[in-house]
């Protein structure tokens, strides 16, 4: 099989993987009751009522741990074919992923000296 | 002309998806919808490279953008509350601007309808070769000596520099 | 041609075509086909998975679990998720209502399209991908995203912090389980499934990539959000994490997916570390390959189960640093020694030629890969045990930890 | 087979696209989204001139392997910039960010 043609599998695969999901939930709008009202549909909060806008102000955490996986990443498009060629690949290769690997640990390690890895 | 076959149709789907997600990007007032659609039109882009037989390119652009860069855009719209939902979303130049987005479409679409670089780029008739460069053959290009070594040592360094440069800026220096 | 039709999904094609059939239409109904099978096997076995969790923890926890509906309450689930379908479907006021109704369905998605590049035997597979184990790993990444859209389309306060503190954790996650799949990579020269089994029917994976196999099954515990990582549903915390506002089937689309996807990891566990199909006799017979592949799994599953039962939940704080300053240094130095050692054994001879089916073939690099990685477990171990000495002899006396215990770190934000 | 300009066309209208988006957004995030679409426009182009010109060759998907990093770089440290700027500044309207203004 030619590689659009195996890629054919997946694309039927993906149309019909929402299908599946959506069967049942609309089998379920046809059978459910409808009887909504303004109080059922309140945001739930462990039954006191909400307070303000639900945008409440995040930590930078959030992002410095989304920025460390981002560039763990992207390290992989590289990693990946490395990986896949290193059998047929020389000492000359180990080298060059090592010196790869350990730029990037730097990062890490920066990180970890300057406490942006610790949640609180 | 074109025929009408499986990869045809795919590949007006996947315009329409890189097409109107990008549109979606620039006109959408919800910077949380904007994202969706950056992340609608991506999707396009690899199907466009699953087209083009690079399907390792495919799966990165869908692990790069929509595994870790779209989170991180969210992350960055909750971080900068209050600000999705501008009553102006455009500027004051947005006219000009959008005259100039059309121009360089025109430019770029007659540049590449219109043979000006040479007949080569747009034969239909030249033939293709299948015989397609394989994931291996880039993991050996990477850390080959004549190849690509040096830019592969500095995409990490980019890289590095990128991650301490934005810890530096994003965290609280208080 | 009627014994060319003998094993249907290989030449559905071809038989459709000798018959008379357009090829084109032949080869998309053989496709068609083939994602149904692949495609519903997950979503039917996910009703005996939840049984068998029941089932399991009842047991643990000394009680019968279901055992009213049909036998041995093998068709609880089925009456549940009936109860589910006839139940009122609440959107809370605010929620983004495309979004909302989406993410269920992409969540699901994730998981269902993992199983289109899982080998089930020599000659069944939905597609062998030349790129097969990134395929899953970019498909895992967008079930993040579907958290994400549930939880921020919700317009609840609970729903989003859970979203947010359970993608920081997936995301946080995904990096040693790649760093760990890179290994096996590495010793097999291919990124396609059905050739990593292959690769592995002279020596199973787990002996040669030992720290991998572990890394792996530890992150895939937290991807799943199974105990201790159960995060994803902390009951006591976030009232229930990004799904709070779900109801209905949309709620039991999300259950059924985690279950599915717990499952889903055991068998990408079972089929990269434990030689998948592979076992005496599969090769001729398929069937025989199907069952051990499943035997695999469900050894691993059922453990799981157990653990699930048996150990608490670990705090916010305490699962991102032992992902960003315990998994995630193993795993880079697990690769960097890796690396090193398929050099050396290249270098000494001893590395089998690729493709290599004999056991004893490969017992020496995979005896030379096995004690590195010892030795990176025991580096790492030394390390933790005065990291953790460390740690203790800094909050040393009661007052201390009194004085923590009272001042209970606020995680939520 | 898909004739190279309709690939071609696409990326120039997403190219396009994300040029207005750059010019006529107010706010630094579209911006930064609208720069990802150019980018992204960019290694259409590339993965398509490789596949109908010289697919042998690793060059193309090299290329485009490279510009995946710039682009990661550039969201990573440009959103950054946009929340520090937004902890002193309480926006992300560009036009309120005019520090080097004399």
């Amino acid at each position: 099989m030619s590689v659009v043609n195996e890629w054919a599998f997946i694309g039927v695969f993906m149309a019909l993987a929402w299908v599946f999901p959506a069967t049942p939930l609309l089998v379920s709008w046809i059978f459910r009751p409808r009887r909504a009202n303004a109080i059922k549909m309140q945001t739930y909060e462990c039954g006191v009522e909400t307070v303000g806008d639900t945008w409440v102000q995040f930590k930078v955490q959030y992002y410095i741990y989304g920025l460390v996986f981002l560039v763990f990443d992207v390290e992989l498009i590289f990693l990946f074919p490395w990986a896949m060629a290193y059998n047929q690949l020389d000492f000359f290769a180990f080298a060059a992923g090592l010196l790869f690997i350990f730029l990037l640990t730097d990062a890490l390690i920066y990180a970890w000296r300057k406490n942006a890895l610790e949640w609180a | 002309m074109l025929e009408l076959n499986a990869q045809t149709i795919a590949f007006f789907i996947f315009a329409l998806f890189a097409l109107g997600g990008a549109l979606g990007v620039v006109t959408s007032r919800n910077l949380i919808h904007g994202a969706l659609y950056l992340i609608v039109s991506l999707f396009g882009g690899a199907g466009f490279f699953v087209l083009l037989s690079a399907p390792f390119m495919a799966v990165v652009q869908v692990l790069v953008y929509i595994g870790a860069i779209a989170i991180l855009i969210i992350f960055a719209v909750m971080l900068t509350r209050g600000m999705t939902q501008m009553s102006e979303i455009l500027n004051r130049q947005w006219w000009m601007s959008a005259i100039v987005g059309v121009l360089l479409f025109v430019m770029l679409g007659l540049g590449v309808i219109l043979p000006v670089w040479g007949e080569n780029g747009i034969n239909p008739n030249r033939p293709v070769s299948d015989n397609v460069a394989t994931t291996e053959d880039l993991g050996v290009a990477l850390v080959d000596g004549n190849q690509y070594v040096l830019p592969f040592q500095v995409a990490s360094l980019l890289l590095t520099g990128a991650m301490i440069g934005a810890i530096v800026l994003a965290r609280d220096t208080e | 041609m009627e014994q060319q039709c003998i094993n249907v999904i290989q030449t559905m094609a071809p038989c459709l075509t000798s018959s008379g059939v357009d090829p084109g239409l032949a080869q998309f109904i053989s496709i068609l086909i083939g994602v149904v099978l692949v495609a519903l096997f997950p979503l039917v076995l996910v009703i005996l998975l939840i049984w068998m969790e029941r089932k399991v923890a009842a047991r643990v926890q000394d009680r019968l679990g279901p055992n009213r509906v049909g036998p041995f309450g093998l068709f609880q689930n089925i009456a549940d998720a009936l109860k589910l379908i006839i139940k009122e479907d609440i959107t809370p006021a605010g929620a983004d209502r495309t979004i909302f109704n989406l993410a269920p369905i992409i969540a699901t998605l994730s998981t269902t399209m993992m199983w289109a590049v899982i080998p089930f035997s020599p000659v069944n597979i939905g597609v062998d991908l030349s790129i097969g184990v990134l395929y899953f790993t970019a498909i895992g990444s967008i079930g993040t995203l579907a958290i994400m859209m549930a939880g921020w389309s919700s317009n609840n306060k609970y729903a989003l912090l859970g979203a947010f503190r359970v993608v920081a954790a997936l995301v946080s996650y995904e990096v040693p389980m790649v760093l760990a799949l890179l290994v096996p990579v590495m010793i097999a020269g291919t990124l396609s499934m059905q050739s990593l089994v292959v690769a592995q029917q002279g020596m199973w994976f787990i002996v040669p990539a030992f720290v991998s196999a572990l890394l792996f099954y530890i992150s895939n515990l937290a991807e799943t959000g199974r105990a201790p990582f159960d995060l994803i549903e902390a009951e006591s915390e976030l009232v229930a994490g990004y799904n709070i506002e779900y109801s209905g089937m949309k709620f039991g689309l999300f259950m059924a997916n985690e279950f599915m996807h717990a499952f889903t990891a055991n068998l990408l566990f079972a089929v990269i570390f434990l030689g998948g199909w592979s076992g005496p006799g599969a090769t001729e017979v398929p069937l025989l390959g199907f069952i051990y592949l499943f035997l695999k799994t469900g050894a691993l599953y059922i453990p799981s189960l157990i653990l699930r039962a048996t150990v608490p939940r670990v705090r916010i704080d305490q699962m991102m640093g032992f992902n960003w300053k315990f998994l995630v240094p193993v795993a880079i130095v697990n690769v960097v020694v890796v690396a090193f050692l398929l050099q050396v054994t290249k270098a000494l001879g001893i590395a089998p030629v690729p493709g290599e089916t004999d056991f004893l073939a490969n017992l020496p690099q995979a005896l030379v890969l096995f004690v590195g990685n010892l030795l990176t477990i025991a580096v790492a171990l030394e390390m933790i045990r005065r990291f953790g000495r460390q740690a203790r002899s800094e909050t040393s006396g009661a007052a201390v930890v009194i004085a923590e215990a009272h001042d209970v770190p606020s995680a939520a934000h | 087979m898909i004739p190279l300009w309709m690939y071609l066309l696409v990326a120039a209208g997403m190219f396009s696209i994300g040029v207005y988006g750059v010019l006529a957004r107010r706010n630094a995030v579209a911006i930064l989204m609208s720069v990802e679409l150019m980018l992204s426009a960019v290694n259409i182009n590339l993965i398509a001139f490789w596949r109908y010109m010289a697919p042998e060759n690793m060059a193309g998907q090299a290329f485009a392997a490279f510009v995946f990093v710039v682009a990661a770089a550039e969201a990573a440290v440009g959103l950054a910039i946009i929340i520090s700027v937004y902890r002193s500044r309480r926006s992300v309207v560009v036009e309120d960010v005019n520090l080097l203004k004399g």
